[in-house]
């Protein structure tokens, strides 16, 4: 069993820690913080290891969580947001290291191309878009809001008392589960509706005759039926061992037959994100009717700003 | 003591009645007394709601019609009906559980005479405000409300239970409310409605609650039932219930409150703001009886209670005396009479507790014609004078062209109401005032003489002002209500047709109405009626068959008319003969003059004792208990929360981080819960 | 059939929203006249002979594992008060033609919402089907307040929303204490009102009296019994016309329809022992109601507290636990919700013409509006229970319950805690009540004419319509059938007596029955003790 | 298909995400950058996802990864909804700082 003890340990020392680390005016400190934390993180990690491996892990999750916890601590506790963004890429990395552990290559994929690829870009775009121009005496200057974290000692109580709350509640409550949850499907159930993946492999097996097709595949006795084009001689064809249903297929599958409107909904969403995002991006026009005085000055929108904060 | 006495009495209730007079099949429709005026009333209505319809006058018209018919058909019942009794029930009305008060009728002799009372009067007053009321802008409303009260009177009267009964009572009080605030735009008439309707509604109280009471002790409200089981209680000789006893006093405090008498008198005499004829009609004439009547009709429960009828007749006995000597010192002429009102209101009552229900029956009866004369007199001389009625500013009427008729039945009235010979107010009132030395009772005998000594005080304020008005030296001014401009002669109008007419009928009424009950006790007809109906008794014999001076149904005729002529002799010493003689007098005895003439103060009495405080209390209500203590209290409540959140408001600073922190802490408090409870 | 009833005013007010706002007054007028004319059906299809039952029954599975049902059935109570309903919506709807002129569509949209909300209270056979009902009334007259109020409308809406809401939460909170006992029971969830009932009935009388507190919390409030009903008259003062019409017609009768169909069949026991309480409560509220209306000078807070006193005979009738109290509560619930809905129809007339609500700014109204004055003193003499208007049976037989309650008639028991006392005191109300409405129309109706100084009044102008100055048709329109039925109830009060005298008599046996078991336990109980 | 995953290796990858998703809210909470604060929220998105495949796993089945589609999906349009108010309010006034925008405090 794992160590509570340890873990709590951990987690205060992994607040200690954390608050060293985190952004502050000459922050003197933070090697106490780096050794405080990594030394939590590591104690964590072993207590983990000790208290029972195997079923699964093994020592790429041990590498792979101590980078994404890593590379998330130095992404809040960095002050410069280039360099968080690109720490949680290394985090969004290591996620997916660990999503290929747990056989989810798809979505170990998805999640680079789409995160790391795709969200994390528009972020640092906009991180230099947004980011004040540094004048020429100080081109290493920060800002006050991204030099110091606010009521940090709070949050990080806060934060780790969660934390500690959940690992207990979750040692808790993991205990009344069974070991390995029963599996209510047969393997490669989804074969059953893949006919032409069966028929593509069958027939790269040459276990059916051209002009012949698959009818129906009974994926529990692993055989498949085929039949002529012309709709007669019908006949049990037995499938290759080698034909597996990746994951890839099972999420298709389990997306397009279980939660085919989820997935609409979720297109739908995306494109009014889309829309929404132009929206509201969209330059202000300036001079229309209704305060044509406006000119096309930084300074006439702050004022306009503030005649909205005077409405508020 | 009344106990005593009530063995010797038959109760004659009206089932008891039936054995000599069945009852009778009517065959004239009875509904007709009600219906013909409310078809009036909802005519006259409909005018008034329209502004600048032409056809408003038409409206006393249709009144006079209205209330005609509903006479007439009186009149046909009262011939119909005779000395037995009928019921006719119009339509179910409210019957629930047990609970049975249809809106049906009930008629015995008694009721009879109210009906033509009622009716007879109303024709006439209505006659009279015909012309009266010619010209005010609320021509058509003025017969609407007349029309609404006859109905609701003759509803009161013709009630079978106590419920319908109710109705009546309260729709004449409403009638009565409408019509004194007439004159919406005075102050002082709305105020005066106001009035009348509350103190009434104290009243009403009474006779609410002694309906329910009744109902508990009878199981029904309906007079024919309690009459019948008042009757086998009597019979049975078992001791008569506390609560059986407490129901006369409800319905007194009701009777009382709607007759004025003490203490609940006060509204009258402010109710003469309405329009004359309406304090002719209801404040002279019928609706003030209703007290009277409703004891009347009532009297076998009142013979249960061992005090009831001795408080009754105490009671009266008070007002009458009260209201006398309030009467006395009054300059306004309307005043005065509307307290002479209050006083003979006083006798009825009177002789109600002495057992002399015929006596008090026929003082209405009589008082009815002679008030109204009275009233209406008044009128023509407030209508002609410009709503002139300070008898300091009136002399001589009787000598100006065009009043004779006036002066003739105002003379006749003041004799009937002083009890002069052979008026009718002497039958009526000697009645009376023999029967309570007749019957025994706790201290009847002073009743007695306290309303003979009221007798002459009534004969003196009648005839002051009558000396005053309308005889001595001739000088007037006009009222206030006279629009001439200076220099411009005030020319008194001289009454028409209609008000002469009226005023001889009635004057006529006041003389030979007492004809109808000459033969004294039960033999004449007037006795004989009211024999006949529930408020029958039999006075004990032998008393009545005396010799001259140990019968005072004897002597009582020489020393009323002794007293009364005195009066009438004083009053023309002083106000007549030796006006000055008067104004020294009032001189000598200025402080109780006053007071007098300041009704004793009774008003500002009330004022300070009754409303002010409830007002007080009211006003402490309102501003300490809900605007301080219970909103004070929910603010608190309210202020809890408030308390809290300004505690962590710093955490509610608007900054999405505070929230979430507050959520993290959240969820881990949550969880640690959860965690320690399970 | 009772759906479609709920379901009109919703589709009208679809209808108002997709149409434009000129004719969103008549689609709402048509709409709600429509379910008038339907209840009028619902009504020809009850069958009087068996009224106490549940008739035009409906009922559909809503979440099935936990017994909840849609379930619609009226019985002749209830189907007086959705007449009522349907009859004074429309009217309320009809007399605010001119007075709203902004946001008119969302006005008649929250109008029609709330119609459908009553009358879901009042059809409702199923708890949470009630009890959504009840709570979603409060949803459109919040709004009514909060937008189309008068000055100080921010804080009445609040404080109306909360009142009402804190009370009813707590009502909920023994509502499903009641439903979990019953599936403590019988292991299985059911929100049918009738079954709860039984097994509330069956609870000991300390659960009952629990549950009793629970209830009476939202129900008093609603009623609003005194001491909690100081949300009301800062509601009816701020609230628009029809609002306050709606509100005094209909949802007090939420709280006292509340006691009648919950709180008396549920804890009869409990009910019988703390009824003297409550009806301390109802007298006190009458008299503090009717001392507090004389001083005011705000012409709609006065009608308010008038509820208050008004309210307390209604409740006093109830805890009187006989067959006229009842009844007459019953019947007083009709008759407060058109003669006082009536009056503020008055009031507001007038305040559309001045703009004002001071009885120290208007006087002798008399003289130029008789039209006007007849009505309102009309419904004035309703309201202070003149006999031969509806008033009066009402009070009549609410306080002779209350007299009458537990006293023997002829030896003949009848039911009930309280006695002679109670009634008298109540009756003193009468009196209370015919001050302050002669107060009222004494300063508004009659005196001398005045009205306020209109120099302010320019800028209103362009935002009303110009009205006559006495009643237009439409007003006399909306006025007449009130009056005519509060006439007519009061010379045929057999119209509603008889209809709801089964199902007065048997709530009155179940309780007087219930409150005899219980005190035969405990005296067995104490003789086993001995 | 491999084989699920065992309760033990389920505790594993959840302690995991616990850490993650308590980091990202630290530092979410902390940081003042507003930029930093929606990373951060990703930050837990990851978190969570991390959970969702592990059950999943656990469970034997692909709806874990199907959710996750969903998740990435809704984290996509928050981003890109995110960013654009970021830009907006960047034009309105040049700082990145949340205290600085708290008008909408009650």
């Amino acid at each position: 069993m794992v160590q509570m003890s340890i873990i709590y340990a951990a987690c205060v020392a992994g607040a200690i820690g954390l608050l060293f680390l985190l952004p502050r005016r000459g922050n003197r400190w933070w090697p106490i913080g780096a050794v405080l934390g990594g030394g939590a993180l590591g104690a964590g990690l072993l207590a983990l290891a000790r208290g029972g491996g195997g079923g699964g892990v093994d020592l790429f999750f041990y590498l792979l969580a101590f980078l994404a916890i890593g590379a998330a601590v130095r992404m809040i506790t960095h002050s410069r947001p280039v360099y968080a963004a690109l720490y949680f890429i290394l985090v969004v990395l290591a996620t997916a290291g660990l999503f290929v552990q747990l056989a989810a290559e798809f979505m170990a994929f998805a999640l680079i191309i789409v995160y790391a690829g795709a969200i994390l870009i528009t972020y640092l775009f906009v991180i230099m878009l947004a980011q004040e121009a540094p004048d020429d005496q100080h081109p290493d200057a920060l800002t006050e809001y991204d030099a110091t974290a606010r009521e940090p000692v709070a949050a990080t109580v806060a934060g780790f008392v969660l934390l500690a709350a959940l690992l207990g509640m979750m040692y808790r409550g993991t205990g009344a589960m069974p070991a390995h949850a029963a599996a209510h499907r047969t393997a490669d159930a989804e074969l059953a509706v893949l006919t032409g993946k069966v028929q593509a492999a069958l027939r790269a097996a040459d276990l059916i005759r051209p002009g012949e097709t698959i009818r129906e595949v009974d994926a529990e006795a692993r055989t498949a039926v085929a039949a002529q084009d012309s709709g007669d001689g019908l006949r049990t064809v037995a499938l290759p061992d080698d034909l597996r249903v990746s994951n890839v297929d099972a999420v298709g599958v389990s997306l397009l037959s279980e939660f085919p409107v989820s997935l609409e909904v979720a297109g739908v969403i995306l494109m009014l994100a889309m829309l929404g995002a132009v929206v509201l991006a969209r330059k202000e026009r300036v001079g229309t009717p209704r305060d044509s005085k406006s000119g096309n000055t930084p300074h006439d929108s702050q004022s306009l700003i503030v005649g909205a904060e005077g409405a508020l | 003591m009344i106990s005593a006495a009530g063995a010797q009495l038959v109760l004659l209730s009206s089932l008891a009645s039936a054995s000599d007079a069945a009852a009778v099949r009517l065959n004239v429709p009875v509904e007709w007394i009600v219906f013909a005026p409310l078809l009036a009333a909802l005519l006259c209505g409909i005018l008034a709601l329209r502004t600048g319809d032409a056809r408003a006058r038409y409206s006393g018209a249709i009144c006079v019609a209205g209330i005609g018919l509903a006479f007439l058909t009186s009149v046909a019942i009262a011939a119909s009906v005779g000395y037995g009794f009928a019921h006719e029930t119009v339509f179910e009305w409210i019957r629930f559980d047990r609970l049975r008060a249809d809106f049906a009728f009930f008629l015995d002799p008694l009721t009879s005479i109210m009906l033509l009372v009622v009716t007879g009067i109303g024709t006439l007053v209505a006659v009279y405000a015909s012309e009266y009321m010619r010209g005010d802008r609320g021509y058509a409303r003025f017969f609407a409300f007349v029309s609404l009260f006859i109905v609701a009177m003759t509803t009161l009267v013709l009630a079978d239970n106590l419920i319908l009964m109710y109705l009546g009572w309260e729709g004449v009080g409403l009638c009565s409310y409408l019509l004194i605030g007439f004159y919406y735009e005075k102050p002082a008439a709305v105020a005066a409605a106001k009035k009348a309707f509350i103190v009434n509604r104290i009243g009403d109280l009474g006779f609410a609650l002694g309906i329910c009471l009744t109902y508990l002790q009878f199981g029904s409200v309906e007079f024919a039932v309690i009459f019948e089981q008042v009757e086998a209680l009597r019979t049975s000789g078992a001791e008569i219930p506390t609560a059986i006893e407490a129901i006369p006093f409800l319905l007194m405090l009701g009777a009382f409150g709607k007759s004025a008498q003490l203490p609940l008198y006060v509204w009258l005499p402010d109710a003469m703001e309405g329009p004359t004829p309406v304090s002719a009609l209801i404040h002279a004439a019928t609706m003030v009886t209703a007290g009277v009547y409703l004891i009347a009709r009532t009297l076998p429960l009142f013979l249960l209670s061992e005090y009831a009828l001795p408080t009754v007749a105490w009671v009266g006995c008070l007002t009458a005396v009260f209201a006398a000597t309030i009467g006395m010192a009054q300059y306004d002429i309307k005043r005065i009479f509307a307290y002479s009102t209050v006083s003979q209101l006083g006798y009825m009552f009177m002789g109600l507790g002495v057992l002399s229900s015929v006596g008090a029956t026929f003082h209405l009866f009589t008082h009815a014609f002679f008030k109204a004369a009275l009233f209406l007199g008044c009128g023509a001389v407030m209508h002609g004078f410009a709503g002139q009625l300070d008898l300091r500013r009136l002399s001589g009427l009787g000598r100006v062209p065009g009043w004779q008729i006036v002066t003739g039945s105002m003379l006749v009235a003041c004799l009937a109401l002083a009890g002069f010979p052979l008026t009718s107010g002497f039958f009526s009132k000697d009645m009376i005032l023999a029967e309570a030395f007749v019957t025994a009772g706790p201290g009847y005998r002073a009743i007695g003489w306290i309303g003979l000594l009221t007798a002459g005080l009534t004969a003196y304020y009648t005839f002051r002002v009558f000396f005053r008005v309308f005889l001595g030296p001739v000088h007037f001014t006009a009222g206030e209500e006279h629009h001439g401009g200076h220099g411009h002669h005030f020319h008194p109008h001289a009454p028409g047709a209609a008000i002469n007419v009226v005023l001889i009928v009635l004057g006529a009424g006041a003389i030979f109405a007492g004809w109808a009950g000459v033969g004294g006790g039960h033999h004449g007809w007037f006795g004989s009626m009211v024999h006949h109906s529930t408020a029958a008794y039999e006075a004990p014999a032998g008393a009545a068959h005396g010799g001259f001076f140990s019968n005072p149904h004897q002597w009582m005729m020489l020393a009323s008319s002794v007293v009364g002529l005195l009066g009438i002799g004083v009053a023309a010493y002083l106000h007549l003969y030796n006006r000055a003689a008067a104004e020294r007098l009032r001189r000598s005895i200025l402080p109780v003059a006053v007071l007098a003439g300041h009704k004793w103060c009774v008003d500002e009495g009330y004022d300070l004792l009754v409303r002010r405080p409830l007002r007080f209390i009211g006003h402490v209500c309102y501003s300490l208990g809900d605007t301080l203590i219970i909103n004070g209290l929910v603010a608190l409540g309210g202020a809890v929360p408030r308390l809290i959140g300004a505690a962590v408001r710093p955490m509610q600073n608007g900054r999405l981080q505070g929230y979430g922190l507050g959520m993290a802490g959240g969820l881990a408090t949550v969880i640690i819960i959860v965690w320690v409870m399970l | 059939m009772l759906l479609t009833l709920l379901l009109i005013p919703i589709l009208t007010a679809f209808a108002v929203i997709l149409r434009p706002a000129r004719q969103a007054a008549l689609i709402a007028t048509i709409g709600s006249t429509a379910a008038f004319a339907w209840s009028m059906l619902v009504w020809r299809a009850f069958d009087f002979g068996d009224s106490a039952a549940m008739q035009v029954t409906a009922s559909w599975t809503w979440i099935e594992p936990l017994g909840l049902r849609l379930s619609l059935g009226v019985d002749s109570i209830a189907l007086l008060l959705v007449m009522l309903t349907a009859a004074l919506t429309p009217l309320a709807i009809l007399g605010s033609w001119t007075a709203i002129t902004q946001r008119v569509r969302e006005f008649y949209l929250w109008m029609l919402i709330l119609e459908a909300a009553m009358l879901g209270v009042f059809v409702a056979r199923d708890l949470l089907v009630f009890y959504i009902a009840f709570e979603f009334t409060l949803i459109p007259m919040y709004f009514l307040i909060a937008v189309y109020g008068s000055t100080n409308r921010a804080r009445a809406s609040i404080v109306f929303f909360l009142y009402t809401f804190t009370g009813s939460i707590l009502t909920l909170v023994g509502l499903l204490y009641v439903a979990w006992a019953h599936w403590d029971q019988y292991g299985r969830w059911t929100f049918d009102i009738a079954a709860l009932t039984a097994t509330a009935a069956s609870m000991s009388a300390a659960q009952q009296a629990w549950v009793l507190l629970a209830l009476c919390c939202g129900f008093a409030v609603k009623v609003p019994l005194f001491p909690v009903h100081t949300w009301l008259p800062l509601a009816h003062t701020e609230a628009p016309t029809a609002g306050s019409v709606i509100l005094a017609a209909v949802l007090l009768k939420l709280g006292t329809y509340g006691l009648y169909r919950f709180a008396m069949p549920m804890c009869p026991a409990a009910f019988h022992e703390y009824a003297p309480l409550i009806a301390v409560l109802c007298i006190v509220g009458i008299i503090y109601g009717a001392l507090v209306c004389w001083v005011q000078r705000d012409m709609k807070r006065l009608i308010a507290y008038s509820s208050v006193s008004h309210l307390g005979f209604c409740v006093l009738g109830l805890a009187a636990i006989n067959a006229a109290g009842v009844g007459g509560s019953v019947m007083y619930m009709i008759n407060h919700g058109l003669s006082t809905g009536a009056l503020f129809l008055c009031v507001g007339m007038v305040y559309e013409r001045f703009h004002t609500r001071s009885l120290d700014e208007l006087g002798g109204l008399a003289r130029r509006m008789p039209v006007w004055t007849a009505f309102t003193i009309f419904f004035v003499l309703s309201s202070v229970g003149l006999p031969g208007l509806n008033g009066f049976v009402g009070e009549f037989l609410t306080f002779f319950g209350a007299f009458t309650s537990g006293q023997p008639v002829q030896g003949l028991p009848t039911g009930g805690p309280l006695g002679p006392w109670y009634g008298a005191i109540a009756a003193t109300g009468m009196i209370l009540a015919a001050i302050y409405l002669l107060y009222f129309a004494g300063h508004l109706v009659f005196g001398a004419y005045h009205l306020p100084d209109t120099s302010h009044a320019g800028h209103d102008d362009h935002a009303h319509v110009r009205l006559p100055r006495d009643l237009c048709m439409r007003e006399i329109a909306v006025l007449a059938p009130l009056a005519l039925l509060c006439f007519w109830l009061g010379v045929q009060p057999g119209a509603i007596l008889s209809r709801i005298e089964q199902p007065v008599s048997e709530i009155v046996t179940h309780v007087n029955a219930a409150a005899d078991r219980s005190m035969l336990i405990t005296a067995i109980d104490e003789s086993e003790d001995r | 298909m491999t084989e699920p995953l065992s309760i033990l290796a389920l505790n594993h990858y959840l302690l995991l995400s616990a850490v993650l998703f308590v980091i990202g809210f630290i530092g979410f909470l902390t940081r003042r950058n507003l930029i930093i604060m929606f990373l951060c929220t990703e930050l837990m998105f990851q978190a969570a996802a991390i959970a969702m495949i592990a059950f999943g796993a656990y469970h034997g089945n692909v709806q874990g990864q199907v959710f996750l589609i969903f998740i990435l999906t809704i984290a996509a349009a928050e981003a890109a909804l995110a960013l654009a108010l970021v830009v907006m309010l960047y034009r309105r006034r040049p700082t990145l700082d949340a205290e600085k925008w708290s008008e909408l405090k009650g």
